[in-house]
């Protein structure tokens, strides 16, 4: 048996192994690559900065734990820029999951500015079925789209936010936290075509990278003004924020599972020709 | 007052587009031709995969990925199973369908012993590993499937319909057993790792037009027709609009679309 | 005959009203109440999962190999259900259970994916032809440009990157999305005309 | 930062490691913990769409504020249970709810969805194909000719004349470097799902590196 042969035949555990140990290393020992900020993540910044005291946004949770480490830094980051300025955050959800993810955000936003009120500055309406329908609904009205609860069951009607949030179209910027569907596939037709960009308002999602190729006509066409992709865009988020995370610090064991992966793709592609070339001699 | 305002042109295309339909499905039915739908390499693929399996005297299995009854992708691979189940029933060779979706599995089931009767090979049907239902929720199922692969040493695979995270599972054990794969699927985030480890994949589109290809019900085949020439149009409106753009001004085309 | 036809007279009446309110502001009310409906009536049905997956579980209890799986799962189904219901979701000892139990395995059970990819990336992705070569750079470009490294070996990479997301892919996707709408704006008419009834499942 | 004490921390922790166990070897832990992870969110699924918006339906908006028209819809929602009756006169009725949510969604892909992801994408394609500025010239002509290229590629009932044969063939390079572009960021996100889990082993669990929520 020839080495490349050998090679191409190696045993798969052997580079499970090394994409953890590489992984885990660049978390213990960081080498703070230099992360470029894009011209996405500064469209974000701007969105989110120019909100004035009393100004709602809507977060839609569409994810689950599996898309948060891609996502969340983004929203988090979006959130904190909207509260700073005085802003208001409502947070729905269109994954049974999100709710939880959503709760995560305000524990930590509560956090970092103690004097946020619940049902005054924020509030987390939870799980709603339904998916586009709910959207279209809550275009109408929200209440009614939520069943008059929010995520704790308590009555919405007695939270100041939601007399200035009767609809969605109350909301000055929606954000979609876009892992799979229900998500971005249902918020681009039922409120950013339908309603937001016709009437000059930004329509922004932040979503998992996978989601980057089919979300990309969309974006081009403006029907997505502004698109948040990945772990990349949250460390960008982070950076402007100036409040460093677990986006900025995974970005370097990204880094390195990148090379792993690109130098395993030269290897099986040198090994396959090789192999090619070896068994045409013969 | 403002009648389907913003949506006026929206809902005079697809009223076309149901007049197309309806008209083609007239025509065919009573007995003119339709324009010949061309055949796909990739069902030359099928054919070829299930020959290499009766010549090695081993299974070939038949997956659709996740989709439900409402997914147009499943509805596909049924005209494709049924094709993979009578090639497999007149070459006796073992064929194992598995499905992961509760509400697809009976579908499927029905439509494997049919064949089989039809082709009067009701004794190659087992009526328990035939066809299988192996787990729900993508992830049991993933590993259910590269299980079953793996000890069934298939010689060919068929994926075909909506498939999500599992693909790279699945097609990796497949490359690694060095059975024939071909694959079809609409999920475009799924489609590199098809396409990189089948040995040939139904793009989107592709894919449909393969199960009207080999389906035996004329409204798939007139679908695709009308189809065509609703893409043919979508073209010429393009040209028209890029046209205008590069050499005056499209805003009028664009505004009378948004109408 | 009515088992089938019923249900078809209702989606055709529900679906054209819908659209029909939709588009007349005086009567928009109707869509409103649709609406609603459907929320509601997807919240009702809820169940219907959960019962499929319990009755294929309680058939492999009777398969020994299986056993202690599906005991598992339906145990950790019903007990879920059971204790949300007692206590509501925002039960201390729900919460507790639901965080310590959905939110890692949601993500570790997506994450095994990544080691797939990375032996995938050394087995199957192969320049056998010139399509999988154009395929294979492309993705090299991209995944550089999503990580701080590639600006850091040449600052090209970002650029290319960003180019080939922007404008071929953009391109590539634009028309795969026109080709979905037209199908499933065909699919709704079959619906409508008659011709698709796939939905209702089969059977008479 | 020390290692945690939480006994809730640990399990999580081992329900993690559990998965990667059945990376390096299919194990019977591996699939105990997988089962008890599709029962749980299964259940997690009618938990909260019970809590979050069945229950209220039924208390606030039927019993507090009469709204008895809402029994229509829920029972078009319970009907879909008529499905597992093998009596044939009742089976057929889970047909009801089926019927109502696909003419409603036909309605919507007809309306909404239409013209975002068909109609607004016709009109974004019409791009200058002249430009002073050659950068901006070349990637709009890119634009519209892939555009047209990928959609002349799914052409199956005609062929094209023999002059027009590059584009199908151009239109499948271009899709090659859209499907490179999604394994690229497939890998990203993956990988960001790894780096979740591993920023908790090392940081809630082990306490090596800071913690994440």
């Amino acid at each position: 048996m020839s080495f490349w042969e050998k090679l191409s035949k190696m045993d798969n555990r052997i580079i499970y192994t090394a994409l953890l140990v590489i992984m885990i290393w660049a978390l213990i020992w960081p080498m703070g690559l230099p992360i470029q900020i894009g011209t996405s993540a500064k469209a974000a910044y701007e969105t989110f900065d120019s909100f004035e005291s009393g100004d709602i946004l809507y977060v839609s949770f569409d994810y689950d734990s599996a898309g948060a480490t891609d996502i969340q830094s983004s929203i988090e980051a979006c959130m904190r820029l909207v509260l700073k300025n005085g802003g208001r955050v409502v947070s729905g959800a269109l994954w049974p999951i999100g709710a939880q993810q959503a709760n995560y955000a305000f524990k930590k936003m509560q956090e970092e500015y103690p004097h946020l009120v619940e049902g005054v500055d924020f509030l987390n309406l939870g799980y709603k079925p339904g998916g586009q329908m709910y959207i279209e609904k809550a275009m109408d009205s929200l209440i009614e789209a939520c069943a008059n609860v929010d995520n704790e069951g308590r009555n919405l009607s007695q939270f100041p936010i939601m007399k200035d949030l009767v609809t969605l179209k109350d909301a000055k910027v929606v954000i979609c936290g876009n892992h799979g569907s229900p998500g971005a596939s249902e918020w681009v037709p039922m409120y950013a075509t339908a309603y937001a960009i016709p009437n000059n308002k930004p329509f922004v999602v932040a979503a998992s990278a996978v989601n980057a190729t089919i979300n990309a006509p969309f974006i081009q066409s403006g029907q997505i003004t502004v698109y948040l992709n990945g772990i990349r865009a949250g460390a960008e988020m982070e950076l402007l924020t100036e409040k460093k995370g677990t986006a900025v610090s995974g970005m370097d064991a990204q880094s390195l599972s990148h090379i792993l992966v690109f130098v395993l793709m030269i290897l099986g592609n040198v090994s396959y020709f090789m192999q090619k070339r070896e068994s045409r001699k013969q | 007052m403002p009648i389907f305002e913003g949506q006026l042109i929206t809902m005079i295309a697809q009223l076309i587009l149901a007049a197309t339909i309806f008209a083609l499905l007239r025509r065919s039915r009573s007995g003119e031709r339709l324009p010949k739908i061309r055949r796909l390499a990739g069902l030359d693929a099928i054919d070829e995969a299930i020959g290499r399996a009766t010549e090695m005297g081993r299974p070939t299995i038949f997956g659709n990925g996740s989709g439900g009854l409402n997914s147009a992708q499943t509805i596909a691979s049924f005209s494709v199973l049924e094709y993979a189940a009578r090639s497999c029933a007149r070459y006796d060779t073992q064929l194992i369908a598995v499905s992961y979706v509760a509400s697809v599995y009976p579908v499927m089931e029905a439509i494997v012993r049919t064949s089989y009767l039809e082709l009067g090979k009701g004794d190659s049907y087992d009526p328990v590993n035939t066809v299988r239902f192996i787990a729900s929720g993508w992830g049991a199922s993933a590993s259910a499937l590269q299980g079953t692969m793996r000890r069934e040493r298939v010689a060919a695979c068929l994926f075909m319909g909506s498939y999500y995270a599992e693909t790279t599972m699945i097609t990796e054990v497949g490359a690694n057993l060095g059975a024939i794969q071909v694959a079809g699927t609409a999920n475009t985030a799924q489609l590199p790792f098809m396409i990189s480890s089948c040995d040939y994949t139904l793009i989107g589109e592709e894919f449909y037009a393969a199960g009207a290809y080999l389906s035996k019900d004329d409204v798939q085949k007139v679908n695709l027709v009308a189809l065509d020439y609703a893409k043919a149009i979508t073209v010429i409106v393009i040209i028209i609009g890029a046209l205008l753009a590069t050499f005056g001004d499209a805003s009028h085309l664009k505004n009378f679309l948004n109408y | 005959m009515y088992r089938r036809t019923i249900p078809f007279i209702i989606s055709i009446v529900i679906g054209l009203s819908y659209i029909l309110s939709g588009a007349l502001p005086e009567i928009s009310a109707w869509k409103n109440l649709l609406d609603k409906w459907f929320q509601i009536s997807t919240a009702f049905a809820v169940l219907i999962g959960a019962i499929s997956l319990s009755m294929v579980h309680f058939r492999n209890l009777r398969r020994p190999e299986r056993l202690i799986y599906s005991t598992t799962l339906i145990i950790a189904l019903y007990g879920t259900v059971v204790l949300g219901l007692i206590q509501t979701s925002k039960g201390e000892l729900y919460q507790t259970w639901y965080n310590m139990t959905i939110v890692p395995l949601e993500a570790a059970i997506l994450s095994q994916i990544a080691f797939y990819i990375t032996t995938a990336a050394f087995r199957v992705l192969r320049m056998r032809s010139l399509e999988a070569s154009l395929m294979l750079i492309a993705a090299v470009f991209v995944m550089f440009y999503n990580v701080p490294v590639g600006a850091a070996v040449w600052q090209g990479i970002p650029v290319i990157g960003k180019w080939l997301m922007d404008i071929p892919n953009t391109a590539a996707m634009r028309a795969i999305t026109m080709g979905a709408a037209l199908g499933a704006s065909a699919t709704a008419i079959r619906v409508f005309l008659g011709l698709e009834r796939s939905y209702l499942g089969g059977g008479e | 930062m020390q290692i945690s004490t939480s006994f809730a921390v640990w399990l999580t922790a081992g329900m993690t490691l559990a998965i990667y166990s059945g990376v390096y070897k299919e194990n019977p832990i591996y699939r105990l913990v997988e089962h008890i992870y599709v029962g749980v969110s299964a259940g997690n699924g009618i938990v909260s769409t019970i809590d979050n918006y069945a229950k209220p339906t039924i208390t606030i908006d039927i019993f507090q504020n009469g709204t008895y028209s809402y029994l229509i819809p829920i029972l078009i929602g319970l009907l879909v249970y008529t499905r597992f009756s093998k009596n044939r006169n009742i089976n057929w009725l889970n047909r009801i709810p089926l019927a109502f949510w696909v003419g409603i969604g036909s309605a919507v892909v007809l309306t909404k969805n239409f013209k975002a992801n068909f109609i607004s994408q016709v009109t974004a394609t019409f791009m200058p194909m002249i430009n002073n500025d050659p950068l901006i010239m070349v990637n709009n002509i890119v634009m519209v000719v892939g555009v047209l290229s990928v959609l002349s590629y799914f052409f199956f009932s005609f062929e094209l004349p023999k002059g027009l044969n590059v584009f199908p063939k151009f239109g499948r390079y271009i899709m090659m470097i859209g499907f490179g572009a999604a394994y690229g960021n497939t890998v990203l996100s993956r990988m960001s799902v790894l780096l979740g889990r591993l920023q908790f082993l090392l940081g809630n669990w082990l306490g090596i590196i800071e913690t994440r929520i």
